[in-house]
């Protein structure tokens, strides 16, 4: 019962994010230069100013402004987000193809990155002042340093040109019309490499936030009534310390978890991965305002969402959150 | 490896089956080629759709769904008889009615053709198989215009009385080609499979072919490198990329296939503005270009260096006419000359890729030795279009197709009517000579072969001495592919004129 | 014992130093250094380092020095880094500041305000804003700024939250201090250690952001950036492997002595040290 | 009886580099033995808890042992390996620390908690643990002990929760107990309940006990030896009959005059009968939560407030946590809006101004408050925060500074202390800082919120006696509000009594003191610890200045 009209109060405001956000990103795209029908002339090779202008008639681009922004905006309160200019399918269609993938890469992403930052975050904390600690932290510097396509590139060509143990891109293999098990085993295998690529920089940072909160909770006093009681030193650090020290981790997991749909557009197009972050790139490139309207449209929602979630888990995971309620 | 092993004679034989993987970029917005014509459409579209003739790699016409035709010895009428066996992906005939409907449709979506089907004064169809175009007054280029990409043919049962633009069919292109289209996972790949009904016996050899969708050139290049791909149409890979993988075992590069197309690489220069507009300046810039450099380092030395405006693998070009040399001494001495006041001259890249950026930063590193003061301008696609439509540069690259013929793809950029704001592909940049309007307007109707050159090659002495603008380059397209496939390039228009002849080795 | 006392025990933290300065020195000797453009076409493209005396480097596909790219480059990004990080907090913590310490309405408003910005996925928002606005170092600048501010409001807002329920904030209250006055000199300072911190991380972050621009395409076009330089080294990356490693390189260990020297201030500034009694 | 369990044998314990001495602790000898309780006494920072520490091997990182011994039944603690130590913990030492407010984790039931003492040291099934500490949580009388094992240490006020920690010290029966101030936290009533538990325990277990604390009441009404430390070393150490009658350091000395005593300040004329604050009709209620997801809770913290306070004269304003007297005062000053009621300053309404008027008014009441720590920006230079609110209602900078410099001579700072940060300063002295920022504003009232809980008793003292001096020479009022009955008993006229919100009893001190009136004022009486035990009285009477 509290959850849900915890949610629904969320979902209240949340909507009317959304809707300031469509405005607010409708007046942004619309200030970039140039527009869809002079893209797409441009890519014909030879036109006229002519068919230029019956492009934009087409598109309704001849309109005012506000009276585009109406049009859309009605549109989406019935849930109609329009044509994308270019692909000419409906906006709704090519998201929601596009979506499926884009969930699977960074929610793989975001698993491998959460756990293995956590689990080499809380060794870097046991092991604090070793040199296995410091070199835990070596590393994690080192993924958080090193830019994400130059670790895409190495990695391609390390397991896919010279090892050949993993495709180099792409969903699935092409042609191989796999199903059942064996797809998804294809679609696994296809989504190691970027996955690991984008969750290595997470990773980089749920270790360094888990260390750095693992040691602060160490320094608190329920730790010593634990100690003194004379619980052992790994409950100690499993029950007592990484348990509290995960709250704040959870709340910025929400955050970025979120944020990786757009931190997607990288990996999407080194590892031809066919996401909507790659989608929305092309979109903003080919000016296809609708299309580019929809991805952020969806991707906020995304941000929303998981800001949800994070919310309920937190309150799960924090009984004084919890009492308030 | 490394040579050109495209049109081969090397005995192997033709054989059916197999499957090829080609590299796809950007991903096309649609399939219909007859309304979307940019670059990604044409190289897949040819498979679908067919026009009534192919050009040969020396542009000579060659049956397509034409079988043979006549042209009338007063140059007015040309007659072309169809196949009779030939129909469209959905079971349909296809007939001398689609063509009258075809150039119909594309004479209403498209302004090439609208232009060039302007010479047409009616059209007639004596039996379901023939066509007779007759024209206004002679037009030698008339032959030209069957390419697959300016004129394809269009189902008159599907089309007719709809709106060309929403019908639900584009999704799903009904052509007469060899290959159908069966399948596209937007962002992935487009499968086309094999036309069983097709009209030429035997043919096409291939099964399936499967465009992949890699917006990343490194990936696409790994990708061909572990075997995935067979073939990287030109643009695929960047151009630093190209002599490794054409060493690569097994590996062929061709740069055969787009003798139709002769793409030609060159600097608009804002005629209208600022030391743009004289000539001595615009000649600085010619002696301040290294163009040698940028053919060697940027494209590997496959492009030629014009001399002019006209490319030299048009018949129409003007031998005598010499090039620019690299001087920048004389370009000081022209730029001290005219006064040159050390303004800034923004300098438009490309946004087409690693080449065109590093190529922009050449120029403007000769630009700058030459003293001329440059700042570059990046944008992205739709900022480019929308900075050269609405003249808003001083100094822009650009590349233009020239076509088979100048009347088709020179002379749009130097005519003065062809100066209107709004189009990046007209005369942009302001250029006003009426001697030239008149030599390119005779030339065009002009029937008798030599009289012809004779405008043409005054054309190109008056502009290479006004420089309207800086030729850089006859851009090359090479194309690199595995050995093992076969008769990939047979025409002029290389991979877009489809697979219909290619085959693969088996057995690898 | 005092902070620089604190700080200097910190081996990692000046090491981290050591780094910064000497990559600052770099920049700022650039211009004496290699006073050629950086874009200048020297020698024969592609010599590996060392390969050519007086290249000790090499050069790139264009035939430039990488030593004077490189010199040139620290120049942009480590600007690039403090200037967008410097805006972000200018926007940040002003946000922060006064959603923290009115509270109530006045939070509610800007809080939509920052959530609002951080919906838009951020990498997403930078692409978008230097499309619009053209590519150049200022909208580079601006547009990480833009994307960067949020995490410093919230962080701000929160420092604000706790300390100005401090008992000294009551008493500059009492004593009749004004608003401004409260929040420029009593809670500001107080706040503003777990800021440098994030500070640290967030130059980081930009010089990366910029990069990764730079690879979109994005980048400034008159200036030779690190970002730039591995960005264009990426289509040689197989002919030239030192392209795309030196000026990666010389990003890791900037960004390795930012964290450094992060950590070091955290340590420095951490009040619990400090009050040693 | 007297078996020796703990011996420790010139214990030295090393600090960190930079700090203020050498050893945390010095040639530390004593003996502990069962069934018997041993208070630790000593100001702030003179090693108590330290020592209780390293006999825990709970020593803060940098501390080390230097030199000594720590014989427990024979074995030597400090030498032990970690594994053996681990063992004794919990089941034969027991500790109770300081603060019962974070000593628990916030995130597992009190329940989980209880029954990890037996977890880690396998004892027991799951089942009977549950039930060990059902009967643990009945033991130490916690109400509804059930419900308790279900909650979350949030749920319960800090004296359960004190509770649940001595539950859990005493849940194997250890032979020694170490307990460090375990009732500074609380207020006198839960005090009383708490210490009257461990004794009870250490009676019935015959377990020893290791009492750490600063209060000398709790000293004397359950201590059998009194040990007394100062600056590391051990001062004086005897039977809690010697060290308190008949102190022979002159630091105890010092320590057990420092102790204020049950005597009530003489009645006082009041000269002026017009009153210089009166309030009438006082209410606050504090709403929190609504909104989205909170459930609105409100909180009655005065109803009804009426009194006045004359010029120069001291109302001690008592009662217990959460009574609301802090609630007042900060209405008071104006820190809190009162939701009606009127509180007037000579004949002004404060609450009708605003603006300007407002500010010349309010700055004749001023504060000091409870936490000499709290109360000071870390980062702002003593004499600029003395300064800052002249210069906040417009006097000049140097001025002010000036200013700020005679101040600390008032309350006996050198001048240079103005250049110093506050974390430079003892408690006792900055405590004496926030009185002279109270006073740079040269007010008429002053609201003393707790200002000496925090202090131990020598500095109580000295604090006490310059308010004292100041409010004699500057003529001030002060509204004095304290949970320590003594401590008001000490310096007030007269006494308001607070309960939930309500006064429930008003009048002199002499008289709340010796004629209580309201059963809440008699029980907080006779909560005060050591006050039945008479050797103590005279010795304080005589201090009295
Ligand atoms: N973590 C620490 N690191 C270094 N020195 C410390 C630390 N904790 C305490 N000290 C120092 O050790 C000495 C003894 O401190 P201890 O905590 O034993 O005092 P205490 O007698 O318990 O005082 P209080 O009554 O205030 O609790 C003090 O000088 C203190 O400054
Ligand atoms: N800001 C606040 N919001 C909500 N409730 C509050 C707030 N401040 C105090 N209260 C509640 O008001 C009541 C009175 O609190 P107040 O601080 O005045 O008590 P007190 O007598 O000073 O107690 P203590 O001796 O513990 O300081 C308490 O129940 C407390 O929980
Ligand atoms: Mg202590
Ligand atoms: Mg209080």
């Amino acid at each position: 019962m509290l959850y849900l009209s915890l949610i629904a109060g969320r979902l209240g405001k949340a909507v009317l994010v959304l809707l300031a956000i469509l405005v607010f990103n409708f007046f942004l795209i619309h200030a970039a230069p140039g527009d869809p029908a002079l893209v797409m002339a441009g890519e014909a090779g030879s036109t006229d100013a002519e068919f230029i202008a019956d492009l934009r008639e087409r598109f309704g681009l001849d309109q005012p402004l506000p009276v585009q922004l109406w049009h859309y905006i009605s549109g989406v309160l019935t849930l109609d987000f329009g044509y994308s200019y270019r692909q000419q399918m409906p906006v709704l269609d090519l998201i929601l193809d596009r979506l499926p993938a884009t969930l699977l890469l960074t929610g793989a992403a975001f698993i491998i990155s959460l756990s293995l930052g956590v689990l080499a975050g809380a060794l870097a904390a046991m092991r604090a002042g070793k040199p296995s600690g410091s070199l835990i932290m070596g590393l994690a510097l080192l993924f958080y340093a090193t830019p994400l396509y130059w670790v895409a590139m190495m990695s391609v060509l390390l397991f896919s040109v010279w090892l050949e143990w993993l495709p180099a891109y792409g969903f699935s293999t092409v042609g191989a019309n796999y199903t059942g098990l064996a797809h998804v085993g294809d679609v696994a295998l296809h989504l190691i490499l970027p996955a690991l690529t984008l969750g290595l920089f997470f990773m980089a940072i749920y270790t360094r936030m888990t260390r750095t909160s693992m040691l602060s909770v160490a320094q608190q006093d329920f730790v010593r009534t634990a100690r003194a009681k004379g619980v052992a030193p790994g409950v100690i650090q499993r029950r007592h310390i990484l348990r509290n020290a995960l709250l704040p981790i959870i709340t910025l997991a929400g955050l970025q978890a979120g944020q990786m749909v757009g931190g997607a557009v990288l990996t999407e197009t080194v590892f031809a991965w066919p996401g909507i972050g790659r989608l929305m790139y092309d979109a903003l490139m080919q000016r296809d305002y609708n299309l580019l309207l929809g991805v952020f449209f969806f991707s906020a929602l995304l941000v929303i969402v998981f800001n949800m979630i994070t919310d309920v888990i937190y309150r799960l995971a924090d009984p004084r959150i919890r009492g308030a309620a | 490896s490394g040579s050109s092993a495209s049109s081969d004679g090397d005995g192997a034989q033709p054989h059916s089956g197999g499957e090829v993987n080609i590299a796809i970029q950007p991903e096309p917005p649609s399939l219909m080629l007859p309304l979307v014509q940019n670059n990604p459409v044409q190289l897949i579209g040819g498979n679908i759709f067919e026009s009534l003739l192919r050009y040969s790699t020396d542009l000579e016409p060659m049956p397509q769904l034409a079988k043979s035709w006549e042209i009338g010895d007063d140059g007015l009428t040309y007659t072309f008889h169809l196949y009779d066996n030939v129909v469209w992906h959905d079971g349909e005939p296809f007939s001398a009615e689609d063509v009258v409907f075809s150039v119909g449709f594309m004479t209403e979506v498209e302004p090439q053709a609208r232009e060039t089907m302007s010479h047409v004064e009616r059209i007639e169809t004596p039996d379901a198989n023939t066509v007779v175009f007759h024209l206004k007054q002679p037009y030698p280029a008339f032959i030209m215009a069957f390419e697959v990409g300016s004129m394809p043919m269009v189902p008159k049962h599907i089309y007719e009385g709809t709106d060309y633009h929403n019908n639900p069919a584009n999704a799903h292109p009904i052509g007469t080609g060899p290959f159908e289209f069966e399948r596209w996972d937007r962002g992935s790949v487009i499968v086309l499979s094999k036309n069983e009904d097709y009209y030429q016996e035997g043919l096409p050899y291939l099964d399936t072919l499967y465009w992949h969708v890699i917006p990343d050139a490194a990936s696409r290049a790994a990708a061909y490198e572990n075997g995935t791909l067979d073939v990287l149409p030109a643009g695929s890979v960047e151009n630093f990329d190209l002599e490794r993988l054409a060493d690569l075992p097994g590996s062929c590069i061709t740069n055969q296939g787009s003798e139709m197309f002769n793409p030609f690489a060159m600097l608009w220069l804002n005629n209208r503005e600022g030391p743009m507009s004289d000539v001595r300046f615009r000649k600085a810039v010619m002696y301040a270009l290294d163009r040698q450099f940028a053919n060697d380092v940027l494209w590997n030395g496959l492009g030629r260096i014009p001399a002019g405006p006209f490319s030299s693998k048009l018949p129409e070009h003007d031998d005598s006419i010499e090039a620019y040399p690299h001087d920048p001494e004389q370009a000081r001495a022209l730029l001290d000359e005219m006064g040159y006041n050390g303004e800034q001259i923004r300098l438009l890249p490309l946004p087409y890729g690693e080449t065109w950026a590093r190529w922009s930063e050449a120029v403007r590193q000769n630009l700058e030795d030459a003293g001329i003061n440059v700042t570059t301008e990046a944008t992205d696609v739709a900022g480019w279009n929308q900075a050269i439509s609405q003249w808003d540069y001083d100094i822009a690259f650009t590349y233009l197709y020239q076509y088979s013929d100048p009347s088709i793809g020179i002379s749009r950029t130097y005519n003065s009517d062809n100066i209107a704001r709004g189009s990046p592909w007209n005369n942009v940049e302001g250029y006003r000579n009426e001697r030239v309007d008149e030599l390119f307007a005779a030339a065009a109707v002009e029937a008798d072969p030599e009289a012809r050159q004779q405008l043409y090659s005054e054309v190109q002495q008056i502009l290479h001495e006004e420089v309207p603008l800086a030729w850089l380059l006859e851009m090359p397209q090479p194309v690199i592919h595995g050995c093992d496939v076969h008769n990939l390039i047979t025409t002029g228009i290389g991979i877009s004129d489809g697979f219909k002849n290619a085959w693969i080795e088996s057995g690898d | 014992m005092s902070f620089w006392h604190r700080f200097a025990r910190n081996r990692g933290a000046l090491l981290g130093v050591f780094i910064l300065t000497f990559f600052i020195l770099l920049a700022l000797l650039a211009p004496f250094l290699y006073p050629d453009s950086p874009w200048r076409m020297v020698q024969r493209p592609f010599l590996a380092p060392g390969e050519v005396e007086g290249f000790p480097l090499g050069t790139d596909a264009m035939g430039r020095d990488v030593a004077a790219g490189l010199a040139h480059g620290a120049w942009v990004s480590l600007l690039v880094g403090l200037i967008s990080t410097l805006a972000a907090m200018l926007i940040g913590v002003p946000l922060g500041a006064l959603a923290g310490y009115f509270g109530g309405r006045v939070d509610d408003v800007l809080m939509r305000f920052t959530e609002f910005f951080q919906t838009i996925p951020n990498f997403a928002l930078a692409i978008v804003l230097v499309a619009i606005l053209q590519p150049s170092i200022t909208t580079i600048i601006l547009a990480i700024a833009i994307v960067s501010w949020p995490p410093v409001a919230r962080l701000v807002r929160g420092e604000f939250l706790s300390l100005k329920q401090r008992e000294y904030v009551e008493a500059a209250r009492l004593v009749g201090q004004g608003h401004v006055a409260i929040i420029v000199r009593q809670i500001l300072p107080n706040a503003l250690s777990p800021v440098i911190v994030l500070a640290s991380l967030m130059i980081a972050t930009a010089i990366l952001l910029e990069s990764a621009l730079s690879f979109m395409g994005l980048g400034d076009p008159d200036l030779m950036s690190w970002g730039y330089m591995i960005g264009a080294a990426r289509t040689v990356m197989r002919q030239a492997w030192w392209l795309s490693v030196i000026p990666g390189v010389a990003i890791l260990l900037t960004v390795l002595a930012l964290n450094l020297v992060g950590d070091g201030l955290d340590d420095a500034l951490n009040p619990q040290l400090a009050r040693q009694r | 009886m007297s078996e020796t369990l703990l011996h420790i044998e010139r214990l030295a314990l090393s600090l960190p580099e930079g700090g203020e001495r050498l050893y945390a602790v010095e040639n530390i000898d004593y003996h502990l033995d069962s069934g018997e309780i041993l208070c630790v006494v000593g100001e702030s920072g003179s090693g108590k808890s330290m020592t209780a520490n390293a006999i825990m091997r709970l020593l803060p990182r940098g501390v080390n042992v230097a030199q000594g011994r720590a014989l427990f039944a024979g074995r030597d603690l400090l030498r032990m390996s970690e594994e053996e130590h681990r063992a004794l913990r919990g089941r034969h030492i027991g500790m109770i620390f300081q603060e019962p407010m974070t000593a628990l984790n916030p995130l597992l039931r009190i329940g989980d908690q209880l029954a990890e003492v037996f977890e880690a040291h396998g004892l027991l099934s799951t089942g009977e643990r549950r039930q060990r500490s059902l009967a643990l949580l009945e033991e130490v009388r916690l109400p509804d002990p059930a419900a308790a094992l279900r909650a979350y240490p949030f749920e319960l006020s800090g004296g359960q929760r004190q509770r649940v920690m001595i539950a859990m010290a005493l849940a194997l029966e250890p032979q020694l107990l170490v307990a460090d101030e375990p009732t500074t936290a609380l207020d006198v009533t839960t005090q009383a309940q708490i210490l009257g538990l461990i004794r009870d325990l250490q009676k019935r277990r015959g377990m020893a006990v290791m009492l750490i604390t600063h209060d000398f009441g709790v000293v004397a009404e359950v201590a059998d030896r009194v040990c007394v430390m100062r600056e590391g070393r051990i001062v004086e150490m005897g039977t809690a009959a010697e060290v308190l009658d008949n102190p022979r350091d002159a630091y105890t000395r010092a320590l057990i005059e420092a102790i204020p005593g049950d005597a009530v300040a003489p009645p006082r004329e009041v000269a002026d009968s017009v009153p210089l604050l009166s309030v009438t009709g006082l209410d606050k209620v504090y709403r929190t939560g609504g909104g989205w997801f909170k459930e609105k809770r409100e909180v009655v913290a005065l109803e009804g407030i009426a009194f006045s306070l004359g010029r120069g004269e001291t109302i001690g304003v008592v009662g217990e946590s959460g009574s609301g007297k802090s609630t007042l005062g900060r209405c008071l000053v104006g820190l809190n809006r009162p939701d009606s009621g009127e509180i007037r300053l000579d004949d002004v309404d404060l609450r009708a101004l605003a603006g300007r008027e407002l500010r010349e008014h309010r700055r004749r009441i001023q504060m000091i408050f409870q936490d000499p720590y709290a109360s000071l920006n870390p980062r702002t230079r003593v004499g600029m925060a003395i300064a800052q609110g002249p210069i906040a209602n417009g006097v000049p900078r140097a001025q002010a500074l000036a200013r700020a410099r005679e101040l600390l001579a008032t309350v006996g700072l050198e001048g240079s202390a103005a250049e110093r940060f506050p974390h430079e300063f003892s408690g006792g002295q900055r405590q004496r800082i926030g009185i002279a920022r109270a006073l740079a504003l040269d007010p008429e009232l002053i609201i003393a919120d707790e200002a000496v809980s925090a202090l131990d008793v020598s500095i109580q003292a000295q604090i006490l006696a310059l308010l004292d001096r100041l409010k004699k020479e500057l003529s001030l009022s002060l509204l004095f509000i304290t949970h320590d009955l003594r401590v008001a008993a000490q310096i007030c006229d007269r006494l308001i009594v607070m309960q939930k919100g309500q006064i429930v009893e008003q009048g002199s001190a002499e008289q709340v003191f010796n004629s209580p009136q309201h059963a809440y004022t008699r029980e907080l009486l006779a909560a005060i610890p050591g006050r039945r035990r008479p050797a103590a009285t005279p010795v304080v009477e005589e201090d009295q200045p």
